[in-house]
């Protein structure tokens, strides 16, 4: 074990299994000589040169479905989408052909393809560079999708997401890619659709992806003072999501909160929260199934405005006394 | 840009070129047999049928070698016809039958052959450009020594995908033949309204790769561009655009009044560019081919076509289990 | 008033305002001679003539920002995408530049443009051509969502959608368009955001949306028999969402079912669901709070999979009394 | 298909090309200033400077008229200073601060004046595209009577939505004016290695439109190729596809190594095309402009800069309510 950010261990998690398969290969935009625009792929050009390193022409349409085509016909590519916010233009290629194509052939064709993509707010490039849009992808039948919080977790996953038969959207938050944390120096796999307690707790069960994992820890410190235990699950994986790991821990705590950086409203907090409100969990509930989200706006560049437009450490506090003060 | 009239390429021999008629013949009955059975509500959903258009599916195919892939439109049964699907499968998933290619899942729109090279039908008009690219990127970077054909219509090349893909094929020199038929309608939308320039051949001077303008009623024509482009494909040169003036004898789809175009127009083109009468007519005077064999074909393919028809009857339906089955691999 | 057809509504709609506003045209594919896909414009070429009624290439992306831009700049362009399942060509537009312009000009642009299109299945047309895919467009701050369900619905929101000064996706369902029903000769229009009590009853809500409120008051028709007596209320708006209505309604009856036709998993549905169980109904409810949504699978082509694939009269009937009968 | 050189239009004034020094001198400025608060963590976020490409914004919108409109990109400040916007606005906006064009909800990426006629720059590459050709067609409509200029990139022509809007603008005659600044790069990716022809100017065949390669370093070169365009934009006959070959000076954003190019290159450019050096010295060399003037200028520029910096840092910041504000009309 030692010590390497998120972004070494998405590297890292790539470089191990090119090396050991021929079929992966990496494409996107400036991902060669410039390792990306956030640096994940720094100094795979050298290692494995410009044919397993590709650098593709600004056509985010034409590079997915290039991917989902090689996939279909052998290969197993990931495709690094340089901001998440532009799966808008390649949309109909994931969501109307790599996620269908095997359903609509009758089983015949496979799309082993990973789609890895830096989603989330913090970073001050404003509305058009800051979406969370997991909600999207998890609605597509067809598609699995991962959220790693962790630089351990984001490299077993994406072995996996790597190993799977099946296109995967890996999101990744990019103001993870600078933090730190033991990672196991081999290859390997954490299994996709299980979720991760990050922390025992009787009182109250939060929910939190990505980013949020680490506020909601912060969270459980403060509200550790005041003698408050919350137990904080990591799904990790959106779909399939782990809800048997999720309603035991609310048939424990009796009270579940759900935390995304993605706006609320329609976001996949909704889905989760829904799940435990239809379970059997709903009979044990001592509070309303809570959910908090990302306000209803455009994410602004002011750096103030844009932490009110997501759920911040006090927020959750607030929210989990809120919830333990009722009745 | 326009491509030359080419009569009776010389690697082609008579037995292909019977061959070809046949299979032109055979997409001819087949989608007959398609609207009859749409008519008698045997089959749902839509169709959209290729009458008028067997020269380009069978021309360029036929130039292909059996490890050489496709990607198909919502036009689609030619190409499977050519590529050497089974008829009877065919039409059992358009009766949405077990036996069908896709289960029944897929339809008209979803056939795919993956064993015979054929990537798939499409819905999403030009939403094949860029797996046919992919496509192309697997054979050079395995050095499989495959070619794909990715087919699309003239409507299709105003689509963001056709220009990126093109482009993306180019500067990765990649195996792969963009084959438009130019069928002069995109549904309703007349290309000469649709576009500004006189053929879509012409866009393939923006990547840098050939383009060539054919004419999609002579199949020999089309096999011969085909060809050429293949080689140039397989050899490492890259991609090319191939666009082949065609028509569709039938409408956009089930329900179309062709309002868009007038009866004149119709005629002119089924009773003086039909590719099938015109190769059937060709090979009559080469010597090659007898009225009695060219009738005992066509008996033949009814027959055929019949057969099909029995066995997607016969079918059974697919479980209600198999809803929920091939949605993950 | 008289009886007309859910695609007469909307093509009436839009002829009235168009004779009424100048600024008001429409964009698509096939519009002109063809009357659109599903005929929804015939005859609107005649009386409006090429430049208002403007037939497009197939260029789904330029077309839709062509309307924003136009939207920008002073006209009031009404969009047909042929079906909803192409958004995902235009989703760059719509998302990145619709719904945050003027969010991102500091309040400065407005884009008062309706994008008009048809959803969901039953049509037999497969995975492509079948998804009901609003949840998307109601996660995305800046855009309004209407859904209307009956002819008369549809002709006063278009009207409101119309009049709006900010982008709004209107879904209309493809198995609607034949359907009849009353509707008032002159132009009205039906104020966004507000919900309709389709039918009241005492026993259970049901929250249905577009094609499913349909289902749902002929599940209703059947309870009744039963003597179950179920309120259904239709959102006709997803974005703003008449919360309140829903709100009342369930502290009456005590127990909510939320159907949609779009796949259940991320669906709109768990908005609605979790809306409902986060408000002050949580304390009285006395089931939890169900979906019902479509199945886990892109949509199969053959039709009794295809019914099979959202829910029916049946499953809402079965899910009603099982709500019901539960402790 | 490459535009001749021109040398001092017979339209322009000396007062006219004397203007255009200094708005190319302000936009210089502008820049070193951005890039100072930048460095000093006054600015977070990013940036996307032009730095030596100051002659295209200011060549192409010195040829507009007023009410003309355009549409910019993520390295839009010069565009948005030859268009008439105020720096001290856009200095707040860089800021985040209320006074800002955008009420700091914007930055960079998202500055549009409107009123202007600048309809905003946009952090989706060929976001704009489309857009432009709406605003277009409203003008065409409307009969406003005036033109858009649509500013993107070279890397920009790769995206589809280039081509859907070239070829929807002109077979809507639309007048409308897609201006590429090739700067040779996208990012870090080399045009040369991501298109397979020459010029991109190449492309405009692919819509029956005229296209231009010209020298993006001459301002006048610029400028009549750009007037050209407008007349005829705005006398219905559609739009034009301009190619000004230039350079960024500086990297692609903020934290930019450069590997992908080397320091001769640069400074080949720098030191030979740098379009501010050019002009002055042939406005120097025509007697328009003395080398005191000339000082003057640089000198008055400085303080108007510093003028706006302070009028952004001492502005206030956005309040908490203004989070929720101008989402809907
Ligand atoms: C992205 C997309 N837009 C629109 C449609 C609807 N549509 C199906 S076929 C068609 C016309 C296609 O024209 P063309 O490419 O010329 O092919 P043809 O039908 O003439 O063979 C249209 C508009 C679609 N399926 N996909
Ligand atoms: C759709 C999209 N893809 C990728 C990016 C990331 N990106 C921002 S600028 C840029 C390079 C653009 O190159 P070019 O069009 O040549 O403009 P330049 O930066 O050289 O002015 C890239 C890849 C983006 N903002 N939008
Ligand atoms: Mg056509
Ligand atoms: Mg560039």
């Amino acid at each position: 074990m030692r010590e390497i950010t998120y972004a070494e261990s998405v590297r890292e998690a790539m470089s191990q299994v090119m090396r050991a398969d021929e079929d992966v290969f990496i494409l996107g935009e400036d991902i060669g000589i410039y390792g990306g625009a956030f640096g994940v792929t720094n100094g795979m050009l050298d290692e494995f040169g410009p044919e397993r390193v590709r650098t593709t022409p600004i056509s985010e349409a034409a590079i997915t479905g290039c991917a989902i085509g090689a996939a279909m016909t052998g290969m197993r590519p990931i495709l690094e989408l340089q901001f998440s916010d532009f799966i808008t233009i390649a949309t109909d290629q994931i969501v109307n052909q790599a996620a269908k194509l095997r359903y609509m052939y009758g089983g015949k064709a496979s799309v082993p393809v990973v789609i890895r993509t830096p989603a989330g707010s913090g970073a001050g490039l404003a509305a058009q560079h800051s979406q969370s849009l997991e909600a999207w992808m998890a609605h597509i039948p067809g598609l699995k999708v991962i959220q790693p919080s962790t630089p351990s977790d984001a490299k077993g996953l994406l072995k996996a997401a790597i190993e799977d038969n099946n296109p995967v959207m890996f999101y990744e938050h990019k103001l993870l890619y600078g933090m730190k944390g033991d990672v196991a120096e081999d290859s390997y796999t954490i299994p996709i659709g299980v979720a991760d307690v990050k922390k025992e707790g009787t009182d109250l069960t939060v929910v939190a992806t990505s980013i949020m994992v680490h506020k909601t820890l912060e969270a459980a410190e403060e509200l550790g003072k005041e003698n408050i235990h919350i137990e904080v699950i990591d799904p990790r994986t959106l779909v399939p999501l782990d809800e048997e790991t999720i309603i035991k821990s609310v048939l424990k705590t009796r009270r579940a909160l759900v935390v995304t950086e993605a706006v609320k409203r329609g976001g996949y907090g909704a889905e989760i929260a829904s799940m435990i409100g239809e379970s059997e969990a709903f009979d044990f509930l001592d509070a309303p199934v809570s959910r908090l989200g990302g306000v209803d706006t455009p994410m602004p560049y002011n750096p103030t405005l844009e932490k009110m437009a997501v759920p911040q450490v006090g927020d959750i506090v607030q929210k989990v006394r809120e919830m333990l003060n009722r009745a | 840009m326009t491509g030359k009239k080419t009569k009776g390429s010389q690697d082609i021999t008579p037995e292909k070129k019977v061959e070809m008629l046949e299979q032109m013949i055979v997409i001819r009955h087949f989608e007959q047999k398609v609207e009859q059975m749409f008519m008698q509500g045997k089959i749902h959903g839509t169709m959209h049928l290729c009458t008028g258009q067997e020269a380009t599916a069978v021309g360029a195919i036929g130039a292909l070698e059996a490890k050489d892939k496709i990607t198909s439109t919502h036009r689609g049964h030619g190409h499977c016809i050519a590529k050497g699907s089974d008829i009877g499968r065919m039409l059992a998933e358009l009766l949405a039958k077990e036996t069908g290619y896709c289960k029944g899942k897929g339809g008209s729109m979803h056939i795919a052959d993956l064993d015979l090279g054929n990537l798939g039908a499409n819905g999403i008009v030009a939403g094949g450009h860029p797996l046919a690219t992919g496509a192309a990127l697997t054979s050079k970077m395995k050095k499989l020594g495959y070619v794909v054909i990715c087919f699309f219509g003239d409507g299709a090349s105003n689509e963001g995908s056709f220009h990126e893909s093109l482009n993306l094929a180019a500067v990765w020199d990649l195996p792969v033949i963009f084959f438009c038929e130019n069928n002069e309608y995109a549904m309703s939308g007349p290309i000469k309204e649709m576009i500004n320039i006189e053929h879509i051949s012409q866009r393939a001077s923006s990547y840098g790769m050939p383009g060539v303008t054919i004419n999609g009623s002579d199949v020999l024509e089309v096999y011969e561009a085909t060809k050429e482009a293949a080689e140039r494909a397989r050899s490492g040169q890259g991609p090319t655009l191939i666009e082949a003036k065609t028509y569709r004898f039938k409408g956009h789809s089930r329900a179309d009044a062709r309002k868009y175009r007038t009866r004149e127009e119709e005629k002119e083109w089924i009773t003086k560019k039909d590719p099938i009468a015109l190769f059937k007519k060709s090979l009559i005077d080469e010597g090659v081919l007898s009225e009695e064999k060219a009738q005992a074909i066509e008996d033949q393919v009814q027959s055929f076509v019949e057969k099909a028809q029995g066995f997607a009857e016969n079918s059974p339906e697919p479980s209600p289990e198999s809803l929920q089955e091939d949605v993950y691999a």
